[in-house]
């Protein structure tokens, strides 16, 4: 065995990972069909017994080479692959994609869009999270109960998505500049009312879930990942924040309209497991007051900036980096342009591609039941992992 | 005390499942095939070509051949070959037609840029999800007589948009006559004045303003 | 009738002991000595003592036999594949001269006990009498029993605990 | 105005016993007791049959309603018919055995656990003189045929030659060894206070009403509310059911033991997972919750088989109810659970039970005393082992940062 | 936070033998970056780690550009003085030069604790076929490690001393890096029958009648 030449850095774990044979490891191959592993991702794990000595994640069964089809695509016909990276979160792709375009081309948004941008990236915030906190429970072996609930509420957010941009999960709504199409007030009044009970469904799931005795021994102190080994390891969202570190892009980045709304950002002390899902369910409870404020603020105008142009594209040769905190972490797109139609860099930075680095490092020493519910907290989408 | 949160969620499930029979709110399940939402107008599925009239689909296409939808389409599942004569179009112009349109359902992505980018609002997303065949070479590359749907299915599935379509090329239908008028008059006053320079160009259609949605 | 079924029952039992100490493969052994333990329960139920013969299948097919295929399960590779030495003849002999004498003294037993003619219908025992005599005049011997029950389970503790310094020492 | 009927009399009563006279009166009398088993054999089979298939159903119904959704409705009226067609649908199947497994095993598994989950059915008091087998050491016998379950669940894992059957099996020993023992002592207890291991003993000995009202059920004594609670948590671990299913954990081991069985082997396991569950809710009905006696005199018109159907049903949907809520434990916890909270109060309520036993003859303020000092001996190292089970775990507060 | 030029100048100062220089982003972006040698990279990349002032715990995107090798015409106006006496005639000669290819690994670095960024740190191989190597940051920022193996396997920059070089996304037989830009898919590969393939072939046929562009 020769020792990982990893340098800890800021705090960061050495890994241990033993190479030597015994003759009682198990090699357990986990995917990529597995009922839990969140799409065709694979994991190799070494058994002691139930626990796990050697953990290697296995990408690229889901991979189309997303980056490649942006660079032979213009600009706005990237736009509806963007949907397809993390599929839960079509509506902050797009935003992440738009903002990163808009930087390149020095497109301005009007305030009536931003607004519905923010609007539409809370309630994706909303749906994506609900779905983490149905399918971790689902991973720790609740009979589908949480996850259906949560469903039953994201199904609703979705039936928004659709009634405004025509596609549940594939919406296709930013574009450069602005957005596709308005919001009538009756839709805004739907999300008002979306909203204004989503805080009861809150209560009622965490009345279910949350005081659970088994949750929390399934959950409190596994998988525990702390501040600055979490930031080394270039973790983003609430997977950073529950382990104590208080960076939301946000607040530090203040993109969009989001320096205008009164938002508190949750963090976690233990970075455990269960701090991630809770970090979840109270960003949840923060982007409901978001979604309040938005909603009463929301001025009416144009959604284009006039300037923007929907065919022939063609952005001044230059780069540009544009990220927004996606419910998932931070989502980035890298883009150079050589003046023409086609980017000629089109670069996705994957929130949970980068945060499946630490993967090994938490479930070493836990058993394979943990590193299911290890996986679940990190909350990877394989669209996007794989690209 | 241990057991407290079990029983807790004991509770939750039990009010649900008691809930679940008498409110409405709780069971939310749409039995689908009997049962069906009501699609929101903007619903978007797979596109189709509008034709004026429902009696004679590839006589009354509006799409003028432009190629603009093959040439933006992200998956480039269009397919398009211009008509070698011409036709009159939703505004009376003489326009080429498209003697082949293809759309390939097999790789689109119902992304609707097609729609946006189309300047004669020919091209339109449909509302039938029950798409499924059991052929999968041949049946899914769909030509023109499958995507043509008329008019008046559009103002079925989108009636705001549909409306507004309509008096859009309305106005433009007239502008045109007007300006055939004006040109038939002007040939007339030509005629009677023969000094006059001959307007030998038509004047020039105004160009149609990109979708509204853009 | 019955004692062709007898014969039956106790060619199983043998039968199932003794291909469990031939056979390769240990899992196959251990779940062939369940089949002779219960075995041995059905001829507790024949001779009238259902108490012994459920205690005997719950304790050795419900536990003692749980415990040995997590031994088996347990034990290490290289432990499975011991090959025979020279050594190892010596043992058999060992092993054949021990299980002769047992062998001996258990004949010496069944031969030379007087068997009465016709068996007097003892009284039988109920659960309750086993349980008072258990506790009132063999307690001591229980306690006994119970001791070294857990000694032995120190021990394979002990010997089955993983200690990579006693490996080393090796 | 007529005497009272004795319940025992009543036609719906005797109603079982005359049926089944009227057969066997038609084999001659050496025959009849052949024939008198193989109508139980019957009886057994097509009831818990049926109740097998009524209980599919009812536990997809109730884990729809509860997740807010239909449940199954599409197979004849409400789905009534879904389980048929799951029948016919799984029997149907191809039988896929791994080239590598172990055949026989492979083969004797499902039918190993299948044949001691009926067996289970034999001893089991279901009505007044309705039991099949009367016998001296009933409960015994219930459960060293219950002990070959878990004994199958390991061939089966071992046998399919598939790394996640294998830690199923492993899985399935030690659980098996952890809640054999907390079931065990779980009911002690209640032979003690009966003086007999016979079911129909245990069951004669809850009969009658104290105070003229309240049944002598054992459910209904500290010790017996204590040790049926252990009883039901260690026969959810015994039957497998969430939330202690490791063997086949879904999320984690795909589907464990079960993951290489497919048609009808499948069912069989389904089959006795059921059935072992219907059996253990049998057998708490028999010990603690007086058998097939009425909850109240004034219901005792009601034959004694509805009863002891009504309450069996009712356990059963407390099975399906907890698998509807709860998450699954982990293995270390699943045996730190046995052997740190469960054995210890079982044994404690061993002890509880012998005070009550010797403190039969109080009466007036020592009945109070006596009724108070068995619930402390129930409560409080419930609540103290409780503390150390879950030291360290609590829901948290958190900080938000500025 | 300071801008590239300021912190150019700073590691200048501070690590004076090393390549550093500010790219500019000519787009709307503004977005400019630092060019650091292979040389120097990992002490930059360290220096900008643990400088008090600049604090870049976090590096968030790693990725890499392909820049193939590229003809540049350069025109240069010759006047010859005209024999004849007259105005010097002015030809325009066209010098091509070879600009060689190269690979360049961009880092977008931010600060957690300072809570600023970015700032881009880019780097490039000497060439894009046996030379394309660079050291790895992974050492100096962990988040590297995944994204590096990315662009290991889709450009084939070799990262020296990274931990785990491995594939990643593509199979562990695959031969090419497909996010080069001259990179071309194999025909046969996986190929299957498809409604889309005739109709791309249709298509072709048909703009080649028409005689007029791709596109």
């Amino acid at each position: 065995m020769t020792p990982s030449p990893l340098v800890p850095t800021g705090g960061a774990t050495v890994r241990a990972v033993n190479d030597e044979f015994h003759g009682d490891l198990l090699e357990v191959s986990m995917g990529p069909h597995h009922p839990s592993t969140h799409g065709v991702f694979r994991m190799v794990v070494t058994l002691d017994g139930e626990r796990i000595t050697k953990l290697k994640p296995v990408l690229g069964y889901l991979h189309r080479n997303h980056e490649k089809i942006g660079e032979s695509t213009s600009y706005l016909g990237s736009m509806p692959y963007t949907d397809r990276l993390d599929y839960l979160n079509a509506m902050t792709n797009n935003w992440a994609y738009a903002l990163a375009v808009e930087r390149l081309g020095g497109l301005s948004v009007p305030e009536r869009a931003e607004y519905l941008r923010v609007i539409l990236a809370e309630l994706s915030r909303l749906q994506n999270h609900v779905c983490l906190a149905g399918f971790l429970l689902q991973d720790t072996g609740a009979s589908g109960t949480p996850l259906m609930y949560a469903f039953r509420e994201r199904e609703k957010i979705l039936d928004l998505f659709e009634a405004l941009s025509g596609s549940r999960m594939m919406c296709n709504f930013q574009r450069f500049g602005g957005c596709r199409t308005d919001a009538s007030p009756a839709w805004l009044a739907q999300v008002a009312a979306l909203v204004g009970g989503f805080g009861r469904f809150l209560d009622e799931f965490e009345e279910l879930i949350t005081g659970n005795e088994i949750l929390m021994a399934r959950t409190q102190g596994v998988g525990v990942l702390k501040g600055p080994a979490a930031v080394a390891a270039g973790i983003t969202g609430p997977m950073l924040r529950a382990a104590g570190v208080g960076y939301d892009i946000r607040k530090v980045d203040g993109y969009g309209l989001y320096p205008r709304f009164t938002f508190r950002v949750p963090i976690g002390a233990h970075g455990d497991t269960y701090d991630r899902y809770m970090i979840r369910i109270l960003e949840m409870r923060e982007s409901i007051g978001i979604l309040e404020q938005a909603l009463r603020d929301i001025p009416a105008g144009p959604i284009m900036d006039p300037k923007a142009k929907l065919r022939g594209f063609r952005p001044k040769p230059g780069e540009s980096y544009g990220r927004i905190e996606g419910p998932k972490g931070e989502i980035g797109f890298y883009l150079i342009s050589d003046g023409s139609a086609n980017p000629y860099r089109y670069r996705v930075r994957p929130p949970s591609f980068v945060n499946l680095t630490v993967l090994e490092d938490l479930c070493l020493g836990h058993t394979i039941a943990d590193s299911v519910v290890i996986l679940g907290s990190i909350d990877i989408v394989l669209g996007e992992v794989d690209r | 005390m241990l057991g407290s949160g079990l029983l807790q969620g004991l509770g939750v499930t039990a009010k649900n499942l008691v809930g679940s029979f008498h409110d409405p709110k709780r069971l939310t399940t749409v039995e689908y095939p009997e049962q069906k939402t009501k699609l929101p107008e903007a619903y978007r599925n797979f596109p189709f070509l509008v034709s004026e009239s429902a009696e004679d689909p590839m006589g009354t296409l509006r799409c003028v051949a432009c190629q603009i939808c093959e040439k933006e389409c992200p998956p480039q599942c269009i397919f398009i070959e211009k008509s070698k004569d011409k036709k009159p179009d939703a505004t009376g112009k003489m326009q080429i037609y498209p003697a082949v349109f293809l759309i390939d359902s097999s790789v689109c992505m119902n992304c609707q840029i097609c729609v946006e980018v189309c300047p004669f609002d020919a091209i339109k997303m449909d509302h039938e999800y029950e798409i499924a065949t059991t052929e999968r070479f041949n049946a899914l590359l769909l030509d023109r007589e499958a995507l043509a749907k008329p008019n008046s299915y559009f103002h079925e599935i989108r009636p705001e948009e549909a409306a507004e379509v309509d008096g859009r090329l309305a106005a433009e239908r007239k502008a045109a006559e007007e300006k055939a008028k004006a040109a038939a008059l002007a040939k007339a006053s030509a005629a009677a004045k023969p000094a006059a320079p001959p307007s030998a160009v038509p004047p020039k259609a105004e160009p149609p303003k990109p979708s509204a949605s853009a | 009738m019955n004692a062709l079924f007898l014969i039956l029952i106790a060619l199983v039992t043998l039968g199932a002991a003794a291909t469990a100490m031939a056979l390769r493969n240990l899992i196959h052994s251990v779940l062939l000595l369940i089949g002779s333990w219960i075995g041995v329960s059905v001829f507790y139920l024949f001779a009238g003592a259902e108490f012994v013969a459920f205690a005997q299948v719950l304790v050795y097919v419900g536990a003692v036999s749980m415990v040995v295929l997590f031994a088996v399960l347990l034990t290490r590779r290289s432990r499975l594949d011991i090959s025979v030495t020279p050594d190892s003849l010596s043992r058999a002999i060992s092993a054949v001269l021990a299980a002769g004498a047992v062998l001996g003294v258990l004949l010496y037993g069944i031969v030379f006990t007087p068997l009465p003619g016709a068996a007097p219908k003892g009284p039988s025992a109920t659960v309750k009498q086993l349980g008072v005599e258990l506790m009132g005049d063999h307690a001591a011997a229980l306690l006994i029993i119970g001791l070294i029950l857990t000694v032995a389970t120190l021990g394979a503790v002990v010997i089955a605990s993983n200690d990579p310094k006693a490996e080393d020492r090796q | 105005m007529t005497a009272p009927i004795n319940p025992a009399d009543s036609l719906l009563e005797r109603a079982p016993q005359a049926l089944r006279d009227l057969v066997t009166s038609h084999f001659p009398q050496p025959w009849r007791w052949f024939a008198n088993g193989l109508l139980a054999d019957v009886a057994i089979l097509a009831v818990f049959g049926l109740l097998f298939a009524a209980l599919t159903l009812a536990e997809r119904k109730i884990l729809g309603r509860v997740q807010n959704r239909p449940g199954p409705n599409r197979t004849g009226p409400f789905g009534l018919l879904q389980p048929i067609a799951d029948g016919i649908k799984m029997l149907s199947k191809e039988d896929i055995v791994p080239r590598d497994a172990d055949h026989l095993l492979h083969f004797l598994a499902p039918v190993t656990l299948l044949a001691s989950a009926i067996m289970a059915f034999a001893v089991i008091p279901y009505g007044r003189n309705l039991v099949p087998v009367d016998l001296d050491a009933g409960v015994l016998y219930f459960f060293c045929v219950g002990a070959t379950t878990e004994l199958a669940v390991f061939m089966a894992g071992w046998s399919s030659h598939n790394k996640y059957s294998l830690l199923a099996a492993m899985r399935a020993l030690a659980q098996l060894i952890s809640y054999e023992l907390p079931l065990l002592l779980s009911w002690v207890p209640v032979v003690m206070i009966s003086g007999t291991l016979s079911t129909t003993g245990i069951v004669a000995a809850q009969s009658g009403w104290r105070w003229g009202w309240m049944p002598t059920w054992h459910v209904f004594t500290p010790w017996g509310l204590a040790g049926f609670i252990i009883f039901m948590v260690s026969a959810l671990a015994e039957s497998n059911r969430s939330p202690f299913d490791l063997p086949e954990a879904e999320s984690e081991l795909i589907a464990g033991h079960l993951t290489e069985y497919s048609g009808c082997k499948y069912v069989f396991f389904f089959m006795a997972e059921y059935f072992g569950m219907t059996a253990l809710s049998g057998m708490a009905v028999t010990l603690f919750l007086g058998g097939w006696h009425a909850p109240l005199p004034a219901l005792e018109f009601i034959p004694s088989y509805a009863w002891f159907g009504i309450k069996l049903i009712s356990l059963l949907m407390g099975f399906i109810w907890i698998r509807a809520t709860f998450p699954r434990l982990r293995m270390d916890q699943l045996t730190r659970f046995a052997w740190k909270f469960l054995v210890p109060l079982a044994l404690i309520n061993l002890a509880t039970a012998a005070f009550w036993s010797l403190s039969f003859g109080w009466s007036g303020p020592m009945l109070a005393a006596r009724c108070g000092v068995a619930l402390v001996l129930v409560i409080v190292p419930f609540v103290l082992l409780g503390r150390r089970l879950t030291a360290g775990l609590a829901p948290r507060s958190y900080a938000y940062a500025t | 936070m300071e801008t590239p030029d300021q912190i150019c100048s700073r590691i200048l100062s501070r690590l004076p033998g090393a390549e550093v220089s500010v790219l500019q982003n000519p787009g709307p972006a503004a977005q400019h970056s630092l060019l650091v040698g292979r040389q120097s990279v990992l002490e930059v990349a360290e220096f900008l780690r643990d400088d008090p002032e600049l604090r870049l715990d976090y590096c968030s995107n790693v990725t890499g550009v392909d820049w193939p090798e590229k003809i540049i015409v350069d025109v240069s106006k010759v006047s010859t003085p005209d024999p004849a006496g007259g105005a010097p005639k002015v030809t325009e000669v066209k010098t091509e030069r070879v600009q060689p290819g190269y690979l360049e690994v961009v880092y977008h670095l931010y600060s957690v604790s300072l809570r600023h960024g970015p700032v881009i740190l880019r780097t490039r191989t000497a060439g894009r076929d046996a030379l394309a190597a660079v050291p790895s940051l992974t050492p100096v920022w962990r988040s590297a490690e995944f994204q590096e193996r990315e662009i290991f396997d889709l450009f084939g920059v070799v990262f020296e001393n990274h931990p785990d070089l491995r594939r990643i996304l593509m199979w562990d037989g695959f031969k090419d890096h497909p996010m080069r830009r001259d990179y071309v898919e194999p025909e046969d590969y996986e190929w299957e029958p498809t409604p889309h393939g005739d109709l791309v072939e249709k298509a072709k046929k048909a703009r080649a009648q028409a005689g007029g562009t791709p596109g």
